[in-house]
C-alpha cells in the first residue's frame, strides 16, 4: 500500500505495461525480443494480481500466490521457447521472424 | 335394344393393331393384309347391323331417335366429375360408324394393292387399324373427355401414317407439322373442356346438349370479357375442331399431310379424321345454338365460309393433284362448317345441320374415291405432279370413269351424291344468311372448275411420253374404286333428313328447285371453263394466270400462310423465345448458381493474405480481435 | 421384422453380399437378385396395402414406431399410405431396370452397384418415413451417392457436374433443415411435447407467423430436388454427365423426393403457410413448366433435352401440389409416377443409343428407326407418352392436374393454368423434333448400319418401365383411387 | 483428507505414475530394445483408459481447487480414448523416426504430461488451477510440435505455437486478474456468486475468453492453427485438433454455463458473432488447401465454429449437443488424421494431388477417409450428421434460426472441400498413384476404432441419452 497512489494509477501503469508488451510482440523483428515482450505482458498481469490483492482483498493471498505461479510458469515457458529458438537457429542460422514464414496462406 | 355388341366395332381394330404390332416381323405381309381386311369387314358388318337396328328396328321412341349410352367410369377427377369410357349411339354416331367403316374397309382393300412390296406393309396395316380404332372411339364417345382422348389418338395415328415414309425428310416434316398444328388447336379444345367441366360440372354429352338442361340454360351465369364463359369454351372447342378439320388459319398442315401414302390421305385426310371437327361441332350443336344466341355458331359459319372460299381459290392454282384434293377437302369441310353455322334447331330450321351431316356423308364417299383414284394414277405414273400426267384415260379406263363420277359428284352434277347434299347446304345458307349463300355458290363454281381442271389434266390434256407405259391398277385397287363410285352416285338418294337432324326428330326435305338450278348452273359453268382451259393443251391458263397477276401468285403460294407460320414458329418462337431461354438458362440462371460457387472460391483466394505466415501478424489479429470485441461489447452492445 | 423395415434391410443385405463379390459377373447377379426381391416386396406391398385398407382406416398403415433419440423425441417411425406405396413400387421398378441397364458396367462394378443400392435405401427410407428426422436422414443418404455415381462412372465434365449437383442439392437440404427445425420447435404450439412425427404435427395448429416463415424454406428445400425453377440447373448437367442407370434413378426416383417432400411436409404440416405463399410458388412452377419445355427445344444433346423436359414435367408436379385440391394432388402424384417411369425409360433408351453410336448429339444421329428399330420404336412410344398421349400415364396425370388447377377462379390461377396447359404443345414440339431428327430421316452415318441389336437385358429393362406406363395410362382408376383415398387427411389440413 | 479422497484424483495419479514409469523405463531398457517403449506405452495407456471407465464419486479437494464430477470424469475418458487412438496411429511413426534417435520416451512423456495438464484444467475449481493446467497442457505440445528437429517446418511450428500460446496466456492472465478484481476471488464458486455485469468484468471476460478461444482456434484467435498443424508431426497435429481443442471446449463450456452464466447476455452475442466468423473463415481458407494437414487444420477451425452453435444457448441441451458433437468430432477427425498419418509415414506424401487414384490402390484407407470426411461434413448415416443436426437443433431451440441458416450454408461450403478429397481419391486416376501398402497392427486398430466410432456413435442413441442425462448436472 503506497500512500498517495491509488489502485487506478497502478492499474494504469500495468495496462500501459501490457500494451507495451503487446506492441513489442508485434513490432520486434527478433524472436528473442518477442520473448522479452511476452515477459512484459506476463509481468503486467503479475503486478495486477499483487496490486489487486493488496488494495482490494488484503484478507486473502490468492493474488499473490497466483503471481508466484505465473512467474514460475513464465520461466518454463521462456526456457522452452528459447530451446526451440536454438533448434531453429541450428537449422537456418537466424532468429529473425521473417525467416519463419515458410508456411502460410 | 342392346348396344353392347357395338363395343366390338372399335375393339376389333384395336385387337388387330396389337396383334400386328406385336407380331410385326413374324407375320407375312400378305397375311397381315388379309387379317386387316377381314377385321375391318367384321366391323363394317357390325356397323351396318347397328345402323339397321337403330334406325329401323329400334326406330323412333316418342317421335325422336333417342340416344343410348353404355359407359363405365374410367377415371375420377372428383366424385362428380369423371371421365367415362363408353359408347353413345345416336343418329350422327351411327352415321359416322357407317362412314368410317365403309371408307376404312375400302382403304384397307385398296392398300393391299397399293402398298404391295413395301417393307413396312404390316406396320402400315397396324397403323391403319390403330387409326380406325381411334376414329370409332371418337365417334362413339359419350363425353367431351372421351372424345378428346380419341381425338388425340387419331392425331397420333395421323402422325404415324403421314410419317410413314420416315426416311423422306418432307414426310417427317409434314407429320410433325400436322401433329403440332393440331396439337396447338387441341390446346384450345382442352381449355374449352376444362371450362365446360368447371362451369357445368359434367363432360357428358347428353347432359350438356339437353336444350332444357342446366348447362345450356345457365350459360349466362359467369361471363368473361363480355361473353359468357360457355361461349368462350365453345369457341375454344371449335378451335380444336378447326384444327382437325383444317379450317383457316389452322389448315396449313393438311396439304403437307399429303406426304403420307395415298390411301392414308383418302381415309384420314379426306373422309374421316378431318371431319372430326365438323362432327364435334355437330355433337355439341345444341350448345352452340342456344348459348348466347348462337354467338359461337356464327363464328363457325364465318370461319367455314371463309375457309371454303380460301381453299377453293388456292386449289385452282396448285399443280400437285393431291394438294388440289387437299385444298378441295378443306373447302368442302368449310362448306360443312358453314352449313352447321347457319343451321337452326327445330324441324326444318335445322336443315343446315342435316345438310352438313349429309354432305359429310357424301363427301366421305366421293372424296375418298377421288383420293383413291388419284392414288391409282400416282401408282401408275409415280408422280404427284400434274405436268407428269395427261391422256391417261386410255391406259386406265376404270380409274378414269370412277374419277369422273367422283368429280361430277363433288361438282354437284345431279343426280350424283354431291348435288343433293350441296343443295341442302345452299338452301340452309340462303334461308339464314344471304351473303354466305353467295359465297357458297361461288365456291361451288370454283369447286367444279378446279376438280375438272385436274380431271382433264390427268386423263385428257397433253399426251405425255411415259418411260414405262402406265397400267391400270390391280383389282384390289380398282374394286374399292368401283364400290365407292357406285356409292358416290347413289347415296344422295338416301332420305337423310329423316334420320339425322339437329333435334333427332327428322323432317322431310324437299328440293328447292330455283336454288338447285342456280347451283347446278354454276357447277356446269365451272366444268365448262375447265373443259375450255384444260381439255387440250392450251395457252389459256397461262394467259389468265397473267391476267390475275399477283393475285394468282398469292394464291399459288397459298397466300403465304406457311411463311407466316414459319416466321412465327422459327423466327419468333424458336429463335427469339426458345433460343433465348436456353441461353438465359445457361448464362444467368446457371451462371448465378455457378457464380455463387466461383465467388466463394474467389473470396477464399482474396483473403488468403490474412494468413501471412508471420507470427506477429497473427498476434496483431489476436489483439485487434480482443480490442474490437471489448470495445463493441462495452460501448455498443451494452444492455 | 415388419414389412416396411424390410425395404431397408434387404438392400443392406444386398450390399453386404456385394462386398464379397469379386467381379462384374457376381456383382450384377447379386444386385439383380436383391432388386428382384425388392420388386417382389413392393408388389406384395400393394396387395397387402389393399387388404389392410379394408380393415384399417388410419392415415398410415403398417406403422412401426421405435424410440430413437428420446431427448429430442426422435423416433424411427415408419408407415405407408397409398401415395408412398405407389412411389415405393416406382422405386423398386426403376432400380431393377437400372440394374439391368447397367449389366455391362465396366469400371468398378461392385462399387457401382453398392452406390446404386445405397441410393435406393435412401429413397425407400424417405418414402416410408413418418418421422421428419428419419425422413431427412434418408433424404441425404439418397443424395450423396450421386456424387460418386456421377463422378466415377459418368462422362463428359463429370467432376464438375457431380460437384454442382451435390452442392446444390445439399445446399437445398441445408435450407430444408432450417425449415424442419422450425417445424419441430413449433410442434409444441398446442402445449404438447415437441415432436418430429408428421402425423402428430399435422394435428397441431402451428402459429401463422411460423408457417409463413418456414413454409418457403421447407418448400424450396424439397423443391430444388424437384427441379424448381430457378434452382433446376443442377439437373441438366447432372443428367448429362451421369451414367445411364444413374440418370434413370435420379430423374426417375430421386427427383420425386422433392414433390413428395413438399407434399408430405411443407403442405401437410404448414397448410396456412402454403396458402399464404402459394401464389409465389405457383408462378415459379408455372414458369418452370413452360420454361423447361422451351429450353428443351433448342438442345441438341439428348440428355439435356430430357433434363429440361424433366424440369417442365416436374414443374407440373409442384404446380399441381400448390393447387391444393384432391384432383390436382392426385394428378401430381400420378405425374410423379408417370414421369418416373417415362424419364427412366428415356434415359435407358438414350443410354442404349449412346452405347451404340457413341454420341448423344441428335444432329449427328439420323434414321435410327431403320438400324435399331426396337429401341427407336420404344423411343417414339416414350416420346408420345411424354407429350401426354392418352393411353399412357402422362395423360392421366396431366388431365388431373389441369382439371384440378382449373377449379380455382382467381385470375392468377387461371393464367398460370393456361400457361401450364400450353406446355403440352411445346412438349410436342421438342419430342417430335427429336423423333424427326434422330429416328426418322435417312441414315446419316454409314457406320450405324452395323449397330448391334437390342439385348435381352436391355429389353427386360425397357419392358419393366414400359408396362407400368401403359398400365396406368389405360386403367388409371385403381391407382388413382388408391391415391385419392390417401389424400383425404391432407385435404382436411388445407380446408 | 484421507487416502480415499486422494483416489478421487485417480485419473491424474495413474497418468502420473505412467509418466514416471516411462522415465524409469527409459533408463532401464537397453538401447537395442528401445522399440519396446512403444508397445509398453500403448499398453500402459490402454490400461489407463480402461481404468478410467470405473466410476469416481463427485468430490472436490484442496479447498475447492480441484473437483471432479461425473461429467468431468466423462470428459477425461473421452480425451483418454482420443489419446489412445493417437498413440495407436502414431506408433509406426515413432518406431521409424524417434526410437533410433532415442527420443521415443520423450515423445510419450510429453504427450502424457500435456494430457495431465488437461485433466487439471478440466478439474480446476479456481483460476489458478485452471491456469496451471492450461500451461501444462500447452507447453509440452509446443515442444512436441518442434519435435522433428531435422525439419525446419517443425521448428517453425514450435516457435509459432509457443509464442502464440504465450501471448494468449498473457492475455488470459490479464483477463483473469481483472475478473479477480471485480469478483474478489479466483475460486469459481465465489466468482459466480460475485460476478456482476459491469464493463471491467466484461473486459476481463473477453480477455479471458480470447485465451481459451486460442486453444479452440476460434476466429480471430486461430491464425497459428494451420501453420502449426502443417509443421508439427501428424500425431501432434491431430492431438492439437481433437484433444487440445476438445478439452478447451469442455472447460469453456463448463465455465460459461456455470461460473460466467450471469454474463450470458454478453457471451451469447459474442459467441454468435465469433461463430459466424469462425465458420466462414475456416471454410473459406480450407477451400484452397492442397496440403492435407493444413486442409484439416482449417476444417477443424470450421468445426469449432459449429461447436459454438451449441455453446450459444447455455443450457442442458446445448451442453449435451456440444459434448456429443465433440465426441463424434474426435473420432471423425482422428480417422482423417489417421489416414494422413498412415500415408505420410509410409510414403511421405501429404498433398491432395498425391491422393489421386488412392481408391484403386488402397481402397480401405480411402473408404476410411471418405467416412471420416462425410462425418466431418455431416452426411448421414455416419455420426457427424447427428452431431451437427443436434447442434443446429440446439441453436434453433432458442430461436437462432438465422445462425442455423448460416451454419447450414457453411455445411454446404465445407461439403465442397471435403468432396475435393473424395474426388481426388475416388474420381481421379493417377499415372503414379500411391502404391499399395500394409499398415501395421496399431494403425489398423486405430483406424478400426475410429471407423467403428463414426458408424456407431450416431445411430446408437443411448449414448446421446447418457450424455444428455449427464449434462443435467451442469445446471
Amino acid at each position: 500500500m503506497i500512500t498517495g497512489i491509488s489502485i487506478y494509477e497502478i492499474l494504469t501503469v500495468t495496462s500501459i505495461l501490457f500494451f507495451i508488451g503487446v506492441y513489442g510482440f508485434i513490432t520486434r523483428k527478433n524472436l528473442i525480443s518477442i520473448l522479452i515482450s511476452i515477459e512484459l505482458i506476463l509481468n503486467a498481469s503479475v503486478v495486477n494480481f499483487v496490486v489487486i490483492n493488496k488494495y482490494l482483498y488484503p484478507e486473502n493471498l490468492e493474488g499473490v500466490l497466483f503471481a508466484i505461479f505465473i512467474i514460475a510458469v513464465a520461466a518454463a515457458e521462456t526456457a522452452l521457447a528459447v530451446s526451440i529458438i536454438i533448434s531453429l537457429y541450428r537449422q537456418i542460422g537466424s532468429v529473425e521472424v521473417k525467416d519463419t514464414e515458410t508456411m502460410k496462406y | 335394344m342392346s348396344i353392347d355388341y357395338i363395343f366390338a366395332i372399335p375393339l376389333v381394330p384395336l385387337t388387330l393393331f396389337l396383334l400386328l404390332g406385336i407380331l410385326y416381323k413374324r407375320i407375312k405381309p400378305s397375311v397381315s393384309g388379309y387379317i386387316g381386311v377381314l377385321g375391318l369387314l367384321s366391323s363394317t358388318v357390325l356397323s351396318f347391323v347397328a345402323a339397321y337396328q337403330y334406325f329401323f328396328v329400334h326406330g323412333k321412341v316418342n317421335g325422336v331417335y333417342e340416344s343410348m349410352v353404355s359407359s363405365t367410369v374410367w377415371m375420377n377427377f372428383t366424385p362428380t366429375l369423371h371421365i367415362d369410357m363408353g359408347i353413345l349411339i345416336d343418329p350422327i354416331s351411327v352415321m359416322m360408324l357407317i362412314v368410317v367403316s365403309v371408307v376404312s374397309l375400302m382403304v384397307h382393300i385398296y392398300s393391299r394393292g397399293y402398298m404391295k412390296g413395301d417393307e413396312g406393309y404390316t406396320k402400315f396395316f397396324a397403323f391403319l387399324s390403330l387409326f380406325t380404332f381411334s376414329m370409332y372411339g371418337l365417334v362413339l364417345a359419350t363425353n367431351l373427355f372421351q372424345i378428346y382422348i380419341f381425338w388425340e389418338l387419331v392425331g397420333v395415328s395421323s402422325y404415324l401414317l403421314i410419317g410413314y415414309y420416315y426416311t423422306k425428310g418432307t414426310a417427317v416434316a409434314a407429320a410433325k407439322k400436322a401433329f403440332i398444328v393440331t396439337r396447338f388447336a387441341d390446346l384450345g379444345f382442352l381449355i374449352g373442356i376444362l371450362i365446360i367441366g368447371y362451369y357445368t360440372g359434367t363432360y357428358d354429352f347428353q347432359t350438356l346438349t339437353d336444350p332444357e338442361g342446366s348447362a345450356i340454360l345457365n350459360w349466362g351465369a359467369t361471363s368473361f370479357m363480355g361473353l359468357s364463359v360457355i361461349t368462350w369454351a365453345l369457341i375454344l372447342i371449335f378451335m380444336g375442331g378447326a384444327g382437325k378439320s383444317a379450317m383457316f388459319p389452322l389448315h396449313i398442315w393438311l396439304p403437307d399431310a399429303m406426304e403420307g401414302p395415298t390411301p392414308v390421305s383418302a381415309l384420314i385426310h379426306a373422309a374421316t379424321m378431318v371431319v372430326a371437327g365438323v362432327f364435334l361441332v355437330a355433337r355439341l350443336f345444341p350448345m352452340f345454338y342456344f348459348v348466347e344466341n348462337g354467338f359461337a355458331l356464327n363464328i363457325v359459319a364465318y370461319v367455314g365460309a371463309f375457309s371454303a372460299l380460301f381453299a377453293a381459290i388456292i386449289a385452282i392454282t396448285q399443280t400437285d393433284i393431291k394438294r388440289v384434293l387437299a385444298y378441295s377437302t378443306m373447302s368442302q369441310l368449310g362448306y360443312m362448317m358453314l352449313a352447321l353455322g347457319v343451321s337452326g334447331y327445330d324441324g326444318h330450321e335445322g336443315v343446315g345441320y342435316m345438310a352438313s351431316m349429309f354432305h359429310l356423308f357424301t363427301h366421305a364417299m366421293f372424296k375418298a374415291l377421288l383420293f383413291l383414284g388419284a392414288g391409282s394414277v400416282i401408282h401408275a405414273v409415280h408422280s404427284n405432279l400434274l405436268k407428269d400426267m395427261g391422256g391417261l384415260r386410255r391406259y386406265m379406263p376404270i380409274t378414269n370413269i370412277t374419277f369422273l363420277i367422283a368429280a361430277m359428284a363433288i361438282a354437284g352434277v345431279p343426280p350424283l351424291a354431291g348435288f343433293w347434299s350441296k343443295d341442302e347446304i345452299l338452301v340452309a345458307a340462303y334461308e339464314h344468311h344471304k351473303l354466305l349463300y353467295f359465297v357458297a355458290v361461288f365456291v361451288a363454281g370454283l369447286t367444279a372448275f378446279y376438280i375438272f381442271r385436274i380431271y382433264f389434266g390427268i386423263f385428257w390434256g397433253k399426251e405425255t411420253a411415259y418411260a414405262h407405259p402406265p397400267k391400270e391398277s390391280p383389282l384390289s385397287m380398282t374394286f374399292p374404286l368401283i364400290v365407292l363410285a357406285v356409292l358416290s352416285a347413289t347415296v344422295g338418294f338416301v332420305p337423310f333428313s329423316e334420320f339425322v337432324t339437329a333435334d333427332n326428330v327428322g323432317f322431310e326435305a324437299h328440293i328447292n328447285y330455283p336454288l338447285a338450278a342456280i347451283a347446278t348452273l354454276t357447277g356446269l359453268i365451272g366444268i365448262l371453263l375447265a373443259w375450255a382451259f384444260y381439255k387440250k393443251t392450251s395457252t389459256l391458263p397461262d394467259t389468265y394466270a397473267r391476267t390475275f397477276g399477283s393475285f394468282y401468285k398469292w394464291a399459288y403460294h397459298k397466300f403465304y400462310m406457311d411463311e407466316v407460320y414459319l416466321f412465327v414458329t422459327r423466327k419468333i418462337l424458336f429463335r427469339q423465345v426458345s433460343e433465348r431461354i436456353a441461353k438465359f438458362d445457361k448464362k444467368y440462371v446457371d451462371g448465378t448458381m455457378i457464380g455463387i460457387g466461383n465467388k466463394t472460391v474467389l473470396t477464399s483466394t482474396k483473403i488468403k493474405g490474412l494468413q501471412s505466415g508471420r507470427v506477429q501478424d497473427y498476434a496483431y489479429g489476436f489483439v485487434v480481435g480482443v480490442v474490437v470485441l471489448a470495445l463493441v461489447f462495452i460501448y455498443l452492445w451494452t444492455n | 421384422m415388419d414389412i416396411l423395415s424390410l425395404f431397408i434391410v434387404i438392400p443392406l443385405l444386398t450390399i453386404s453380399a456385394l462386398l464379397f463379390c469379386k467381379n462384374l459377373q457376381q456383382s450384377r447377379i447379386v444386385a439383380m437378385i436383391g432388386s428382384f426381391i425388392q420388386l417382389g416386396m413392393s408388389i406384395n406391398l400393394i396387395f397387402s396395402y389393399f387388404n389392410e385398407r379394408l380393415v384399417n382406416s388410419d392415415i398410415m398403415v403398417f406403422t412401426r414406431d421405435i424410440v430413437w433419440f428420446k431427448p429430442f423425441n426422435i423416433h424411427y417411425n415408419i408407415g405407408v399410405d397409398g401415395i408412398s406405396v405407389a412411389l415405393l413400387a416406382l422405386t423398386s421398378i426403376v432400380v431393377l431396370a437400372g440394374v439391368f441397364i447397367s449389366w455391362k458396367i465396366k469400371d468398378l462394378p461392385k462399387e457401382f452397384f453398392i452406390s446404386l443400392i445405397v441410393l435406393s435405401i435412401g429413397v425407400y427410407g424417405f418414402f416410408i418415413s413418418i418421422d421428419l428426422f428419419t425422413m431427412f436422414v434418408f433424404f441425404e443418404i439418397a443424395v450423396i451417392p450421386m456424387y460418386l455415381l456421377i463422378g466415377i462412372w459418368g462422362s463428359g465434365p463429370k467432376e464438375f457436374s457431380a460437384m454442382k449437383l451435390t452442392l446444390m442439392l445439399m445446399g437445398a437440404s441445408a435450407v430444408l433443415l432450417v425449415g424442419i427445425l422450425g417445424i419441430y420447435f413449433n410442434s409444441g404450439a398446442d402445449g404438447g411435447p415437441l415432436t418430429f412425427n408428421i402425423l402428430e404435427i399435422a394435428k397441431v395448429n402451428i402459429p401463422f407467423e411460423a408457417q409463413k416463415l418456414f413454409f418457403p424454406l421447407t418448400f424450396i428445400g424439397f423443391a430444388v430436388i424437384g427441379a424448381l425453377f430457378p434452382f433446376h440447373t443442377w439437373s441438366p448437367d447432372g443428367h448429362a454427365s451421369a451414367p445411364t442407370a444413374v440418370s434413370m434413378l435420379h430423374a426417375g426416383v430421386l427427383m420425386k423426393l422433392g414433390g413428395y417432400g413438399v407434399f408430405r411436409v411443407a403442405m401437410f404440416l404448414l397448410p396456412e403457410g402454403a396458402l399464404h405463399w402459394s401464389w409465389f410458388f405457383i408462378i415459379l412452377s408455372a414458369i418452370g413448366v413452360i420454361y423447361g419445355a422451351f429450353a428443351a427445344i433448342k438442345q441438341t444433346d439428348l440428355k439435356y433435352i430430357n433434363a429440361y423436359s424433366s424440369v417442365s414435367h416436374l414443374g407440373m408436379v409442384l404446380f399441381a401440389l400448390l393447387m391444393m385440391n384432391a384432383t390436382a394432388w392426385n394428378g401430381a402424384i400420378l405425374q410423379s409416377l408417370s414421369h418416373g417411369f417415362m424419364t427412366a425409360l428415356f434415359f435407358a433408351l438414350i443410354g442404349m443409343i449412346y452405347e451404340r453410336t457413341h454420341t448423344r448429339d441428335i444432329t449427328k444421329l439420323g434414321g435410327l428407326l431403320k438400324v435399331i428399330p426396337f429401341i427407336s420404336v420404344i423411343y417414339v412410344i416414350a416420346g408420345l407418352a411424354s407429350l401426354g398421349l392418352p393411353g399412357f400415364s402422362g395423360f392421366v396425370a396431366e388431365m388431373n392436374i389441369f382439371v384440378g388447377a382449373f377449379s380455382h377462379e382467381e385470375m392468377l390461377y387461371r393464367i398460370t393454368t393456361i400457361i401450364a396447359v400450353s406446355a403440352i404443345v411445346v412438349t410436342a414440339v421438342y419430342v417430335l423434333r427429336v423423333v424427326g431428327i434422330m429416328l426418322m430421316g435417312p441414315v446419316k452415318n454409314q457406320t450405324f448400319l452395323t449397330l448391334p441389336k437390342v439385348t435381352w437385358y436391355e429389353m427386360t429393362g425397357i419392358f419393366l418401365l414400359l408396362i407400368p406406363i401403359i398400365a396406368i395410362g389405360v386403367a388409371p382408376l385403381w391407382i388413382s383411387n388408391m391415391i385419392i383415398e390417401s389424400l383425404q387427411p391432407f385435404l382436411h389440413g388445407v380446408l | 483428507m484421507s487416502f480415499n479422497d486422494i483416489l478421487v484424483m485417480r485419473q491424474e495419479i495413474v497418468l502420473l505414475v505412467i509418466i514416471v514409469l516411462m522415465i524409469i523405463m527409459e533408463i532401464a531398457i537397453p538401447q537395442n530394445k528401445k522399440a519396446g517403449i512403444v508397445h509398453l506405452s500403448i499398453f500402459l495407456f490402454g490400461l489407463h483408459t480402461v481404468i478410467g471407465f470405473f466410476v469416481i464419486d463427485d468430490k472436490s479437494l484442496f479447498g475447492g481447487m480441484y473437483r471432479t464430477t461425473e461429467m468431468i470424469h466423462f470428459f477425461k475418458n473421452i480425451l483418454n480414448i482420443g489419446v489412445f487412438i493417437i498413440l495407436l496411429q502414431s506408433a509406426q511413426w515413432v518406431k521409424n523416426n524417434l526410437i533410433s534417435e532415442h527420443r521415443g520416451t520423450e515423445y510419450f512423456t510429453l504427450l502424457f504430461s500435456s494430457l495431465l495438464g488437461m485433466y487439471f484444467m478440466l478439474s480446476a475449481g479456481d483460476f489458478l488451477m485452471f491456469y496451471l493446467g492450461l500451461e501444462l497442457s500447452t507447453l509440452p505440445v509446443a515442444a512436441l510440435a518442434a519435435f522433428e528437429v531435422s525439419q525446419r517446418k517443425s521448428s517453425e511450428a514450435g516457435i509459432k505455437l509457443i509464442l502464440s500460446a504465450a501471448l494468449a496466456s498473457g492475455i488470459t492472465l490479464f483477463g483473469i486478474s481483472l475478473l479477480y478484481a471485480t469478483s474478489s476471488s479466483i475460486y469459481f464458486e465465489t466468482v459466480s456468486e460475485n460476478i456482476l455485469n459491469n464493463n471491467l468484468t466484461i473486459l476481463g471476460f473477453i480477455l479471458f475468453f480470447a485465451g481459451l478461444s486460442f486453444k479452440i482456434s476460434l476466429v480471430p484467435f486461430h491464425f497459428w492453427t494451420a501453420d502449426v498443424y502443417e509443421g508439427a508431426p501428424i500425431g501432434i497435429a491431430s492431438y492439437l485438433s481433437v484433444i487440445s481443442k476438445g478439452a478447451a471446449v469442455f472447460i469453456l463450456m463448463v465455465l460459461l454455463f456455470t461460473v460466467l452464466k450471469p454474463l450470458m447476455q454478453v457471451w451469447d452475442k459474442l459467441i454468435y458473432v465469433i461463430a459466424i466468423a469462425t465458420m466462414f473463415t475456416g471454410n473459406l481458407f480450407a477451400l484452397r488447401q492442397q496440403n492435407m494437414k493444413r486442409f484439416l487444420a482449417f476444417s477443424s477451425i470450421a468445426q469449432a465454429g459449429f461447436i459454438l452453435l451449441g455453446l450459444l444457448i447455455g443450457n442442458q441441451l446445448g451442453a449435451a449437443t456440444v459434448i456429443y458433437f465433440v465426441l463424434i468430432y474426435i473420432f471423425s477427425n482422428l480417422a482423417a488424421f489417421g489416414v494422413v498419418q498412415a500415408i505420410s509415414t509410409q510414403t511421405g506424401k501429404e498433398s491432395m494431388t498425391d491422393y489421386e487414384g488412392l481408391y484403386r490402390t488402397n481402397p480401405n484407407l480411402s473408404l476410411v477417409m471418405m467416412l471420416a470426411l462425410f462425418s466431418l461434413a455431416g452426411i448421414p448415416p455416419v455420426a457427424g450428421f447427428f452431431g451437427k443436426f443436434f447442434l443446429f437443433t440446439a441453436a434453433a431451440s432458442e430461436g437462432y434460426y438465422m445462425l442455423v441458416f448460416i451454419g447450414v450454408v457453411n455445411v454446404t461450403i465445407s461439403l465442397y472441400y471435403y468432396l475435393l478429397v473424395v474426388r481426388a481419391m475416388f474420381l481421379r486416376k493417377n499415372e503414379n498413384p500411391i502404391p499399395f501398402f500394409k499398415n501395421d497392427l496399431y494403425m489398423r486398430l486405430g483406424l478400426l476404432i475410429t471407423v467403428a466410432g463414426i458408424l456407431v456413435l450416431g445411430i446408437y442413441s443411448p449414448l446421446y441419452e447418457y450424455i444428455y442425462e449427464l449434462s443435467n448436472l451442469i445446471n
